[in-house]
This record gives structure tokens, C-alpha cells and sequence, in this order.
């Protein structure tokens, strides 16, 4: 199974050239990283959790920095590499803080009217010397979690000019190891904004929650009267609620390549079983049972590869309609990542179902995909939202 | 040819002009009672006003009158689609299989020969399928036996669409009795007026009779008709199988996304029975935004065919992934719109010549998907191919016979 | 295959050898009825439409007056008997009146006040002398569709005394080939009665309105301004809401009878099928994605048996709360005929997509019944219902 | 005793007097963090409670304890899911298997010394599957040699649930190597508490450590603790099985139907992330509705199994044909439900002990589901028996080695 169709889309590239070349890019990006994470991740400490990849290797590899423009010391690169990087890391199943910083860090400060205090924090977290988290809603409850107003005397001592924050999100990915956090909020007027604070500023709490799933780290976020400095209230640099839409819009994508990447490894693990393991005298593989159950994961993930690749040349190229090829693969990728690591897990037979035999580590992390930031329902009535009237032109392009 | 996003809007542009202009008005009602006759006459002169539009065989390479890029040909459909353009069914074989075939592994002489006869009308038809070969085209019985200049061929062919009508015929017969299964077979051109030959509608589950038995008695075939070496028929088969399949698909996936999917929605916007519209209800949306989606994943799956198949590199199961999620989603599609339309639907006893799997009497376009999951390999055979040639799996243990 | 569990129910039966017998009852009913219908049914005439079931046969069975008291020269059996023909019917796909008749006629009539033009009416039906169709709702929208006021002199001359009825039904069963008709209808305080009229009637319409599966006769019956004598318009028994229910019930389940009876017979076509069909040198039975549907099939099969013997003991036995059982019967059996009839013509191949092949007509039947008297999705949305508040005794008995 | 609709409403009231008055309040939170010492003495404990009330052992013949109608044994599950009362997990397999087997097949002297040991507390686990013979037992390698007055064991045995807190097992193993897969295999109890046995747990995909393997290493077991004659072992297993069945399912589609749905109905209750209640979405609504109605299908398809067996009337696949639908219903429901109750799901990391194969952990429970879908023979084993068996298709043909 090599890497088919759609490999991460294509976008800002406008001759064939360009394209060739940006597919070439992707794909020694792509050997790079699956080499480097097969062999870091997958380890477990003594108390049998996942040990998440170095972060000194995620610095070094230039990862952190993919989309960070080239004058702050990054890449300079869109989505389209990161969304390599993101499927990757889905592949090994790694535990890692590359969604938090990386990810929706970067995508959340390039969504920020420019300055030195943003453009600072991009240089160091593209450098690794700075992790971030970002508290924004993570299930299908959409709604801003934290509210912001200019702070009182009342509320600290020598507070004017600052702002005052309260408000608490769950679910956070990789809260708890984060040297920043970025808080999506609202303003007094009711506009969005980003409020930077740190874990250890009072009044603000980050708890682990831990779940199923060991290899993500989600925390609780709670902010009880938080005083900041103005200079860390950032205003978004166009549309506000339409910046809050492409951030959540990113974070749903974000999980849907981790979901694809962890997909195909199951398909490539059950191939290689099937093709290995006998009972009643034949490999299993060769019996149809087994084989057509293969070729129906295949299908999914070849679908699923198509809807991923539209929705990343979707977001990469900030295309205003991004939301439609969002919410088509967010509820198709994840669905079908779940299935499939559902049937890896069965047609492993017994081996399947040890802790040992490892298929677990997907499948939970893939019902965990399924329901961080729109569970497959949420994003599918997103998408109904346009059957209700006719539109303009209602050609599905 | 550029397919930049602007060139593409202009394309699009033209073709919209075009449609206005020439798409028939109300040809559904005249084809839904077409007798045999009118719906051949207007099969041709649909093919003939598409041909003046140059819009009638895209995807052939452009020295025979094609030439025109994927992206393009997908706007093309998708306009075709989206202003309830007829459909070319009756030369579907005849520009798609059949050309083809001649353009993969034809003669200079049977390129020129065939080649500007299609573009004028001349009707093909696959003579592949037999009583005992149905998914199992190893089971051919049919033989071409030697003969001096010719070969002459005896056996029965099924399910050939649209033979009645049909001028010529891609032929499969054996040519080597003792050769094993996929071997000793040969691909032939059959002029379908020689003698020897006789047709035999066949009516389909859906009550159309466009399926034939075609019986073969000492029909010759001169050598000339022969399509590659003798006894690689199968071969020549299997290698324009892929270039085929992504070329039609692109096609069929932008009508059931731009005329089927439309209709299904657009019938939801009516009232429904209980009061209200079924557009607004939560079961009914969620299962329309799935449904939407899934043709979405189709579409771009017939283009990534089609584009790796122009740069040789698409995978050697490619075919039967599309064929198969194609088959199964129109299926899918088909049965939920039978669904909704309720008891109303099972009123529509005809559906309209010349119109896509998905005419909207859907009682009919359900069954009629049947023809996608049976004929030309069935969903099961599919399967088999994408474990074995796709992901390697061990082929199925030969029984001692 | 034998005749597996649950064969319809065992009504009114309270010792187990009162259960033993009625079983075999059953089973003799069913044996005499299979044996008849496969001589006479899936005939087909010069148009090349199936020829119904002769009426005689079905008067001489004695089937046409199986829940007609004795008195009435009926069976003064149950709907668990009725329920048993209408399978086997089901397994033939059989053109034939007896739904319209002998189930929903007799139903009706059998909810009705006694009196003498009913009993009249019943022996009638019993003797295969009077054929009858009932004009109710047949799909998700159940609003009564007939209306009754007092007749005036300007209705009809003479009209004193009489009822005006007007109303439009459409997909009533059987309509076109009956001798009277029963109209479910509102009087002016908006009490459900039930009106007979005759085909021939002044301002009655029946019109034939054929669809896609040709083994099944329906009819649009437009009534407007037709005068009936009082001794026409019927009260039910008891409430008449109620009972309106019922008969939709009674009317649903029959066809998820039919439905059973037509999976069971698909299912079975599909096993020889496989058996003796070769491909590949082997039987195509003996490929798991043969065998694996068919034993799919079977499943769904022996479920579907088990909820339509719960709907039929309870319809038998006037139990209040049998909706619910009819809806989980209707729901399931309904959809699982579509799919075993789906996955026939697949299983069959080629020879499964001719008309020939005769799997069509079995499909096309399956789903007209899956439309009629309430899609599975109403039956669900009926049963969901319940969901919202706890119930007093939650046991799901 | 008669099971008219008095009796068992009568019966039904008696149930829930004894569930309100026994069954231990607040047991779940103990359970969720119950060491493995803790979990065996509440088992032990609820067993014996169980068994004052008579309801330990209901489905055992009356004469060992039991005679419970099937209708009664309904009710009586039904009542015990609804008032949440533990399950029987350690006993499990005593009460089923070893109890079924001896019943069975078993001698007189077997019968007396087991089958009131169990009601006192002995625990027995099942010693079938082995490393390479999943779901086809008959490649089975542990082998039983003849020595003497007994059999000298050696072999490795897999996925044997509860065999650290054992006192016995049921083992299958190989004494006549010589003799074709499915013969040649014989059936024993053994004492686990035999020298040469070594036991290791093997942490399931749920990180629950029930399964174990077990080492045997010239293990005797005395010639009396053979059950069934020698080398007829594979047909005692299958013999038993089908009862097994129909009686442990009766319980778990009870749980099903009386505990897990209902649970995750109320569930659905509360308030929904975004406002107002899941149980008012109509997708919610008709999801739940489809999975009620089912698993009402289920819970006849049990007690019509247990009838059918009582009277001698069982079909071949009856029993695999509740196993598949049984295992395959818990996961939808399971799925559906960790759908739906979203992230907060997933912070449960850890089931109670004691509780069903729902327990409203969801995530775990639908990860769980996979023990129903796998062992004892996997889903793909149940559908073709019951394609063979079930319905007479053709065998796999046999390949030569």
C-alpha cells in the first residue's frame, strides 16, 4: 500500500511544476517523519503510559515551525506539511505536543492582528523553546469559553489598564505541559479575542484529565478572576467570529489526518497478520471473510484520503468555503477510523484483543478523534444547514 | 490547455451557454414513453449536437478529437449533469470500451477504420459474459476456431447491453480449448450483421429490455478483427479495464452528485405527508449530509483516477475501488430515496429513456442499481481483486477439481 | 429451513397443551396453504402481469372467514391464524384480495357495534360472496381522510334522514376488485365511524393505480357528495380513536406478515442457488461472502420472526399496549425483507437481475410493503415516544 | 410449577422485594476500585446471597438445586438488571460450563463431588483455546499421554478467563496425536491446584487482567477426571455448548434490555452539550428506537433458544446464531452509546468489577465488546456454521496440505 491518491493537497501551487515539486516535498517530509517517529514512538514507561516523543527531537526536526513565516525562523510552509507531519504522527498513534503548539498555537497566533509579543512567541515556539495549548471548545458545545473585561483595583492590586479573565474549557489538548496558554475568549462587547496566560499566573488552574486514550494529554483550563496586562488581550486580525470558525475549523481537520494515519496503519497491520497467521491450514487472509473485510477498509480509506486532501487544500489556501470540506472529512475520516480500527481489532482475532497486541492504542485513540472538536453528527448537520434552501449556484464543486 | 481556476470558470461559463442552447426541453416526457425507434433517433442526434458542441468524446486523445484535460471534463460533466442533459447510453460501449480498446491495442487500420465511424454513429456492444461465465470470465465457452483468412465462432453471449442496436461487438471467444483457464482466449471486432448471428432481448429486473443473448452460429470473423495477439484476448481486456473505469466514472459521479443528489434534496424541500418538509428533519438531514458527503469522496476519487491514470501511476486495484463504491453508493443513494418519496414513489411504472441511473423514479433507478453490483464483475469479485492485487492478500487456495 | 421459533403466536392459548395444539394447527394451516398457493400463485397472463389467486380457492379455503365468529359461519379463530396465511402468501408473493377482504374487512367489521347489517356483511365475507377493501390511511400521515354531516335535500333528493360522505383515500388495498367499501371517516363531532358504500355509488370514484410491484392491487377512492342511509354509517364497539388504531395496527402487521413470509422465501431461493451454481469449480456456496450473507440473512430472518410472533400474539389478543410491539415488528421485519430480497437478486448474480430470474417481484413487493401503513422510520419514531419521560414500570417485559 | 401471567407477576413482586432487600447498595464504587482479593470475596459473598434467595442456580435441574421455568428465569433477570444487582462474573463459567458438562456428560461421582462444590463456592475456568488454535480448535497441540492411571498434560492454553482465583478447569487436550484434527481430542477436569501448572495474566485490550494463560508441564490428571470416553473430548465440547448458551444469554440479554439500555437512555436524558436533551433529537430518538426494538429481538430469540432446547427442538445454529447476534447488538449499542454520551466518556478509565458487560463506562464497555465478537469462536466462525449447519451450504473445500 503505497501512498495513494490525494496525498495532502496541492494548495498555493498553480503549475503542474509546482505541483510535482510541492508532492515531492510531501513525500520526503512524510519518510522523514514516519522514520523518526518508528522509532520514538510506541515506547511505554514503567507505569506502562506512552512516553510522548522527545520534544527536543519534535525542535529539531523544524516541525514546530512548519507554518511560522520564514522571517520569524520558520518554514514558512502551509497546512498542507503539516497535515503530513499530523498524519504521521496518527500512523505511530505517538504521544506528542504537536497539536497543541504546533497546531493549533501557530494557527491561532497567525490568525492575530501581527506584533512584537505575538511575532516573539511565534519565533520561540518554532524554536521549541516555548509549548502552547490553546483552551477553545472541544466538543460540539461551540461556545466561547472564557469572557474578558477590563480589570478593577477590586481585582488586583494596581490592575488598571489590564483585563480580568474568567471562564473554564475541558478537554484541552496538552494543557498540562504547556508553558503558554492561549484562552479563546470574549470581550466585553462580545467579540473574540485571544488572552494569553500562563498555568501559573493566579487564578488560573490546569488540571490532567486523564482518558481512555493514554497517548493525548487533555487538560481542564479554569480561569477564576485572572488579571493580565493588556499587551496579552490579542485582537484576530480580520473577522473575528469567522477567525474562532477557521481555528475550530483547523482543530477538527487537525484531528481528522491524525485519524487517517492511524486508519492506514491498522489496515497495514491487519494485511501483514492476515497474510502470516494460518488457521485451518490457509492463511487467513486468503479467505474471503478476511480479505473482503480488508478490501472495505481499503475502500473507506481511499475516500476518506480524497475528502482529507480537499479539506487540506481547502484550509490551507484559506479558502472562505473551507467549513464544507472541514465537516465532510472530520465526520467521514473519523467515522471510518473507528470502523477500521474496529475490524483490525477483530480480524486480529485474540491477539487483537490483548493489551499487548497493541490495536487498542488505535482504537481508542480513534474513538477519542471521533468525538474531539464535532462528533461526525455535529459536523454532518453543519453540513445540512445548506440543503434547506436552494443556493445561487448549486453545483457541488 | 490550461485548467487554471479562471480558465475553468470560463469553461464552465461555456458550457452553461451551450447547455441552454441545446439541451432538448421536456425530453423527459417523450423519452418516458419512447418506443425502440425514438429513443435510437434521438440517441443519435444527441450524439451527433454534442459532436458539433465537441463535447461528445472528451477524453479520446485529441488527434481523434478528444484532448480535453480531467478538470475540464469534469466541469463539462458536471454542467451536463446539473442542466438535465440526456445521457449517451446508446454509444456509451461505442466511445468509452470500445474506443478504448482500438486506441490501447487496435490497428492503425482498425483505429481509422472504427475510430470516425464511432464519431458517426457507429453502435458497439461487449460480447464478454456468458451462461457459465458470469463473474468468472475464465468459464468462456465461446470458441473461435481457425479457418483459412478468419475464425469462426460458435457459443452464447448474455447480457450484452444494447445489441439490438449495436453494429459491431468486442468479442471474447477461445481460441486455445487446452490452454488453462485465462489463457487461450481471444479479443475480436464482430461485425454484428454477419451471418450466423441471432439477438435476443433479455428483460431486466427493472422491465427494460436493453440486455441481449446473443447466439453465435459459424459466425466468421476475418483475421483482421482480431484485437492483439491471438490467445491474449484476456489481457487486452484486463488492460483497458482501468482506462475505461476512470473515464466513465467521472462521468456517472458527477450525475449522481449534480442530478441525482439535487433531485433527491430538492424532492426533501416539498411537503412532506405528516406536514412540514423533510428537509427539516434532523433524521432526514443527517442522512442527506452522509449521503453528500460519501458522493463528494466519489468524485474526487474518479478524478485521482483518472489523473493517475494519465501519469501511469494508478494502483492495480484502482479500478475496482471505484467501481465498487460507486455500485454500492448508488445503491445506497437510491434505496433512501425510495425512502422518502414514500408510497408515491412506487406510482412511477417507467423511467425515462435516455436518462442517468438516478431519474427520479426511484423505485426503478434502486433496482436498476442492481445493474452496478452484478454485471462486469460483481461487488463480491471486486472485493476479491482490491484484497489480492490491491493489498496483496494470498489468492483463494486452488481445489483440486 | 424448517418452520424455526415463534410461529405466530399462541393467542388465547393458557396450558401448554392448548399451546402444542395450536402450534400444530398452525402448522397444518400453513402446509395446506403452501401447497396451494405454490400451485396457483406467480402465474402470469398474455400481459405478462401476475394472475390473482382465484377467489373461489380462496372462498372454498375458508381462510376469506378465519376471524368470523362461528355463528356468522366463520372460523371464530384469531389473528394468529390469519397471520399464518398471510406468511404463506408472503413466501408466494401472491396476487391476491385477501388482504382487503378477510383481513382488513373483517377487521373492521369485527371492531364495529354488532348489528345486523355488519354480521350481515361478515358471513358475506366469509363466504367469499362479498369482497371488501377498508379506505384508511396508508402511509406516515394517518389523518382520517373521510368526512360524514347529516344529508340535506340539497345532497340528493330524498336524502332526509342520510349522510353526506366526502373525502379522498389513495393506496387503499384492493379496492379496484371490491364489491363494497369501508370508509374510515370523521362524523361531524369529529368521532371516528366507519361508512359503506358501493363502487357504483353516485359521487364514489375508485380509480386502479398501479405501481412497481405488479403482485399488489391499489386504488385511489375519491368520495364527493355521495348520500348514504343512516343504516350505512357504522359506530365502533368501543373507543373509536382506539380502534382506529387498531385497525392501523392490524393493518401494518399483516404486511409485515407478508414480509417475513416473501425474506423466508428469498432466503431459501438464494441457499439452493448457491448450492448448485459453480464458479470458480466450486459451488459459489462454499465462498464465506456467499455463505456469510446467507447466514446474515438468517439472522435478521429469525429475528424478524421472533418480534412479528410478539406483534401477532398481541394483535391476537387485543392487548392494549400491542403498538408497541407492532412497530418493533413492522420497523424491523419490513426493513430486513428489503435487504434479504436485496441481497437475492445480488447472491443470484446475473440471472437475479432478469425479470425471469423472478427475484424482482419479491424485491418490489418488499418494498412497497416497506411504505405502506407507516415507514419504518414513523414505526421508530412511534416507539421513541416512550423515550422522553421514565416510565412508571420501566421493565421492557 | 406454572408460569400463567399471575404466577409470574406474583413471582416478579417476590423478585423485587428480595433485589430491594439484598442487593448491596452503593456496590459500584466499591467495585471500581476493588483489588483482586476484594473482587473475589464480594463474588463469593453475592453468590451465596444469591443462592439463600434460590436464585444462585435457576436454570440447573431441580434436583441439584434448580428447576426454574425459563419464563421465571426471565423475570427473575430482568428484576436483577433493573435494581442493578452485581453479576455473577467469577462463577460464570461454574455455573454454565462445568456445570452443563457434568450435567451432561459427566459421571455420577463427578456430578456429586463438583456440582455442590460449586454451589459452595468452586470456581472453575474453561481451558479450550490455545495459541495457534483460536477459533479453530482443531489445530489443538496441548496433549494428554496416557501414563499409568492417568494423563500426563504438557501444553500452553490461552485466554482462560478467571483462571488465577480457579479451583478447576475444563480442558481440552490431544491424546491420540495420530488421529485426524477433530478426533484424537479428549476432555478433562482438572485440578488447578496440580503440580506443574503455572498461570500468567494476560491484560486485555480493556487493561482488565481476567484472561490468563495457562503453562502445563507434565500436569497428571487421575483417569477419573476424564469426562466422555477418550478422544471423544471435541464432541462433549460441542454437545454442551448449545445449552450453555441459551442459558447464560437468557441473563445477558436481560442486562442488555433492563440495564444497559435503560441506562443509556437515561443518559441520553440529561442535558446535551448544546443545549437541550439528546432524547429529543429525532437522529437520537431513531437510533435508540432501532436498537430497543432489536434488542427485544434478542431477548426472544433467548428465551425461545432455551424453550427450543428444553423440548428438544434446537436448531444446529441456534446457538451461534444468538452468540453473533448477541455480540454484534452489544457493540452497535456500546458504540451508539459512547457516540453519544461524547468526551466526558472518556475520563471514565476504569469499569466497576462485578458489573455487565455494560456498565456505563462506555468507552471501556464498547472496547469490552470485542471479548463477545473474538473468543469462542469469533464472528466469522458463527456465520459459517451457521451457513452450514444452519442452512446446509457447501463446506470450504479442503486444500491440500
Amino acid at each position: 500500500m503505497s501512498a495513494g491518491p490525494g496525498t495532502a493537497g496541492a494548495a498555493g501551487a498553480s503549475t503542474p511544476q509546482d505541483v510535482d515539486d510541492l508532492r515531492e516535498l510531501h513525500r520526503e517530509l512524510r519518510d522523514v517523519a514516519r522514520d523518526m517517529l518508528r522509532k520514538t514512538a510506541g515506547r511505554t514507561g514503567d507505569d506502562e503510559a506512552p512516553v510522548p516523543v522527545d520534544w527536543s527531537l519534535l525542535a529539531g526536526s523544524g516541525w514546530l515551525g512548519l507554518e511560522v513565516p520564514e522571517e520569524l525562523d520558520g518554514a514558512g510552509a502551509t497546512f498542507a506539511e503539516v497535515a503530513v507531519v499530523l498524519h504521521e504522527i496518527g500512523r505511530a498513534a505517538a504521544s506528542s505536543g504537536y497539536l497543541g503548539s504546533a497546531v493549533l498555537g501557530v494557527g491561532a497566533l497567525r490568525l492575530l492582528e501581527p506584533g512584537a509579543g505575538r511575532d516573539e512567541l511565534l519565533a520561540a515556539v518554532a524554536a521549541g523553546e516555548q509549548r502552547l495549548a490553546v483552551a477553545l471548545p472541544a466538543g460540539d458545545d461551540v461556545t466561547i469559553p472564557f469572557h474578558v473585561r477590563p480589570a478593577t483595583p477590586g481585582d488586583a492590586p494596581g490592575a488598571g489598564g489590564g483585563a480580568r479573565v474568567d471562564g473554564t474549557a475541558g478537554f484541552v489538548l496538552d494543557a498540562a505541559e504547556a508553558d503558554q496558554l492561549l484562552l479563546v475568549a470574549l470581550d466585553p462587547t462580545g467579540v473574540p479575542v485571544v488572552v494569553r496566560v500562563r498555568p501559573d499566573d493566579p487564578g488560573v488552574t490546569v488540571t490532567g484529565q486523564p482518558v481512555v486514550d493514554e497517548t493525548r494529554s487533555l487538560g481542564a483550563v479554569t480561569v477564576d478572576g485572572a488579571v493580565v496586562d493588556a499587551g496579552s488581550v490579542w485582537q484576530f486580525g480580520t473577522d473575528p467570529q469567522e477567525s474562532v470558525r477557521r481555528l475550530l475549523d483547523r482543530a477538527a481537520l487537525a484531528v481528522a489526518c491524525d485519524c487517517l494515519g492511524l486508519a492506514e496503519a491498522m489496515l497495514e497491520a491487519t494485511v501483514d497478520y492476515a497474510g502470516t497467521r494460518r488457521q485451518f491450514g490457509r492463511p487467513i487472509g486468503s479467505f474471503q471473510a478476511v480479505k473482503h473485510a480488508c478490501a472495505d477498509m481499503f475502500v473507506r480509506i481511499s475516500v476518506g484520503r480524497e475528502l482529507l486532501a480537499a479539506g487540506v487544500a481547502a484550509v490551507a489556501s484559506d479558502d472562505p468555503q473551507a467549513g464544507v470540506a472541514v465537516s465532510r472529512a472530520k465526520s467521514y475520516v473519523c467515522v471510518a477510523a473507528v470502523d477500521v480500527a474496529g475490524r483490525a481489532m477483530q480480524l486480529h482475532g485474540g491477539i487483537g484483543y490483548t493489551w499487548e497486541g497493541g490495536v487498542h492504542v488505535y482504537l481508542k485513540r480513534a474513538l477519542l478523534g471521533r468525538a474531539l472538536f464535532g462528533a461526525p453528527a455535529a459536523h454532518r448537520a453543519r453540513l445540512a444547514a445548506r440543503f434547506a434552501e436552494p443556493a445561487d449556484d448549486p453545483l457541488t464543486e | 490547455m490550461n485548467t487554471s481556476t479562471e480558465d475553468l470558470a470560463e469553461f464552465r461559463a461555456e458550457v452553461r451557454r451551450w447547455c441552454r442552447e441545446h439541451v432538448p426541453a421536456d425530453w423527459r416526457r417523450a423519452q418516458t414513453v419512447a418506443g425502440d425507434a425514438e429513443f435510437v433517433a434521438f440517441q443519435q442526434a444527441w450524439f451527433q449536437e454534442l459532436r458539433t458542441g465537441g463535447y461528445a468524446v472528451p477524453h479520446w486523445p485529441a488527434e481523434w478529437g478528444g484532448g480535453m484535460p480531467a478538470a475540464q471534463q469534469v466541469v463539462l460533466y458536471q454542467e451536463l449533469a446539473a442542466h438535465d442533459a440526456p445521457r449517451l447510453v446508446l454509444g456509451f460501449v461505442s466511445i468509452h470500451h470500445a474506443a478504448s480498446t482500438l486506441l490501447a491495442a487496435g490497428t492503425d487500420e482498425q483505429r481509422a477504420r472504427h475510430l470516425p465511424a464511432i464519431l458517426d454513429g457507429e453502435i458497439w456492444v461487449q460480447g464478454f459474459s456468458e451462461p457459465e461465465a458470469g463473474s468468472d470470465l475464465a468459464g468462456l465457452r465461446t470458441t473461435a476456431r481457425r479457418e483459412g483468412d478468419g475464425f469462426v465462432v460458435d457459443g452464447q453471449k448474455l447480457w450484452a447491453s444494447g445489441a439490438a442496436h449495436a453494429d459491431w461487438c468486442l468479442l471474447l471467444a477461445r481460441t486455445d480449448p487446452a490452454a488453462p483457464k485465462r489463457r487461450g482466449i481471444s479479443y475480436f471486432l464482430m461485425d454484428m450483421r454477419s451471418p450466423g448471428l441471432d439477438v435476443r432481448p433479455v428483460r431486466n429486473a427493472a422491465g427494460e429490455s436493453h440486455f441481449c443473448e446473443i447466439f453465435l452460429n459459424g459466425v466468421v470473423i476475418p483475421a483482421e478483427n482480431l484485437v492483439g495477439p491471438v490467445n491474449q484476448g484476456w489481457q487486452v481486456a484486463q488492460a483497458t479495464l482501468s482506462a475505461e473505469r476512470g473515464m466513465t466514472m467521472l462521468e456517472l459521479a458527477e450525475r449522481l452528485g449534480n442530478a441525482g443528489f439535487r433531485w433527491l434534496v430538492e424532492a426533501c424541500r416539498g411537503p412532506a405527508p405528516g406536514g412540514g418538509r423533510l428537509v427539516d428533519d434532523p433524521r432526514v438531514q443527517d442522512r442527506l449530509a452522509e449521503l453528500e458527503t460519501e458522493i463528494a469522496g466519489l468524485r474526487a476519487l474518479c478524478l485521482g483516477l483518472v489523473e493517475r491514470h494519465e501519469a501511469g501511476t494508478a494502483g492495480p486495484a484502482d479500478a475496482s475501488v471505484v467501481k465498487l463504491y460507486y455500485s454500492e453508493l448508488l445503491q445506497r443513494t437510491m434505496d433512501f430515496a425510495v425512502e422518502v418519496a414514500g408510497l408515491p414513489a412506487h406510482t412511477e411504472l417507467r423511467k425515462p429513456a435516455s436518462s442517468g441511473w438516478e431519474s427520479g423514479a426511484w423505485v426503478l433507478d434502486f433496482i436498476g442499481s442492481w445493474e452496478w453490483t452484478i454485471p462486469g464483475g460483481t461487488s463480491e469479485i471486486q472485493r476479491t481483486i482490491i484484497g489480492e492485487r490491491g493489498l496483496g492478500l494470498p489468492r483463494e487456495p486452488v481445489v483440486p477439481a
